[in-house]
């Protein structure tokens, strides 16, 4: 079980296939990437990325003791990043490692679900016309609230 | 006590940080928070959506009801939107 | 959209990499990479993998195009080995794109159901004692069928 | 009409391939593997669990309903256990 909270740029790939290579016996690997996007209809410039560190730290923690335990993983990861990001770069990513492909899957939708409503990081995009919060939304905490 | 705020309500108040001293019969995050907005223009303001408003006391996440007795520091901010 | 059916090794962080690469816009990037497991009660040599390729390379395809439809993928791409594979080896890999998380995870599962009952592969356990084919599961179907 | 075994199919008839011209009335895939099941002992035995048997006519997975007629290639094999 591993949290990474960083400033940092991370490789996608490098790191899955290190989480891999640590993960025996594990017949299904699953990893999402979130990705800075910018739609062609309303471009961004970039992605600022506010986080609260050390109670990100511990809530991210929190969050993977709790989906190892409802979903029986081997192992499972969260990186998350922070600061000034550009479209196409990685924002976070969460690996999971399990024997079978459901809880590998289940146990990763879990993290995301929890992730975006209760890890305390705020996104901001900057666009060519100004700066704007990017606002939490409702079908985030009905993704949640089907796990409770 | 010290006061942690995020996002915009840190921009909107102009400051990361503050140390406080609430007055005794400020026992909740949810009195922290009326009381807080009490301060000056600018925090009437920011704490306008008090529902919005999250909180964290000494490190773990809190709601309004959440005690404050003896907490060192209490975070405020929007609801979180990352992932 | 893309299927490869090869009996050469690959690296699995390497091809999200790749993949993520060509996926512009996507905000969100689901990989499942299936492993060869050996369980520690009951060891295994190596895994046989057979393979029918044309069929598996036009069925991959057709499953596919289903899943991109199905869940708006912006890509998606199918990798899957056959011939001999030893314990910790990737069998194969799933990738999807899409704007959003949900669909991205979806596709993922929708296109590992599909292929574990309707791609032309045959998995045979070889053990200190002897061969054995390994039998489709049930759970396998009742997968599939949760789409129909 | 060519046909392919695979897995344990293929195992047990001792044969990836052959090349077979079945009789007019056997017009479905589950009339060939009837057919093909009178071959030898060994055919017998390798198609008793006939509900088992999948099959693919020219490239595309079919039923034992489906049609061979025209088909030059049959595929035959047990359920599919990839991913």
């Amino acid at each position: 079980m591993e949290v990474i909270v960083t400033a940092d740029a991370f490789d996608p790939g490098e790191e899955a296939n290190a989480f891999m290579a640590r993960t025996a016996g594990a017949g299904a690997a699953v990893t999402f990437t979130g990705i800075v996007r910018s739609k062609a209809e309303d471009p961004i410039l970039a992605l600022e990325l506010e986080c609260y560190v050390e109670l990100a730290e511990s809530q991210i923690a929190a969050i993977l003791a709790e989906a190892a335990r409802r979903f029986s993983l081997i192992d499972a990861t969260v990186i998350h990043r922070h600061g000034r990001l550009v479209p196409g770069e990685p924002i976070m990513q969460v690996m999971t490692a399990a024997p079978h492909r459901e809880d590998a899957f289940r146990g990763a939708q879990f993290l995301m679900d929890y992730l975006k409503t209760d890890a305390p990081f705020w996104k901001k995009e900057v666009t060519a016309s100004g700066e704007r919060w990017v606002e939490a939304k409702k079908e985030d905490d009905a993704a949640r609230e089907r796990w409770e | 006590m010290k006061i942690l705020y995020f996002a915009w309500l840190r921009e909107r108040l102009n400051r990361n940080e503050e140390d406080v001293a609430p007055p005794a019969e400020v026992t909740t995050v949810g009195d922290l928070i009326d009381w807080l907005a009490e301060s000056d223009e600018a925090a009437t303001l920011a704490f306008e959506k008090r529902h919005l408003i999250r909180a964290a006391v000494d490190g773990r996440l809190a709601n309004h009801q959440t005690s404050i007795a003896g907490a060192a520091t209490v975070a405020l901010f929007p609801p979180m939107t990352g992932g």
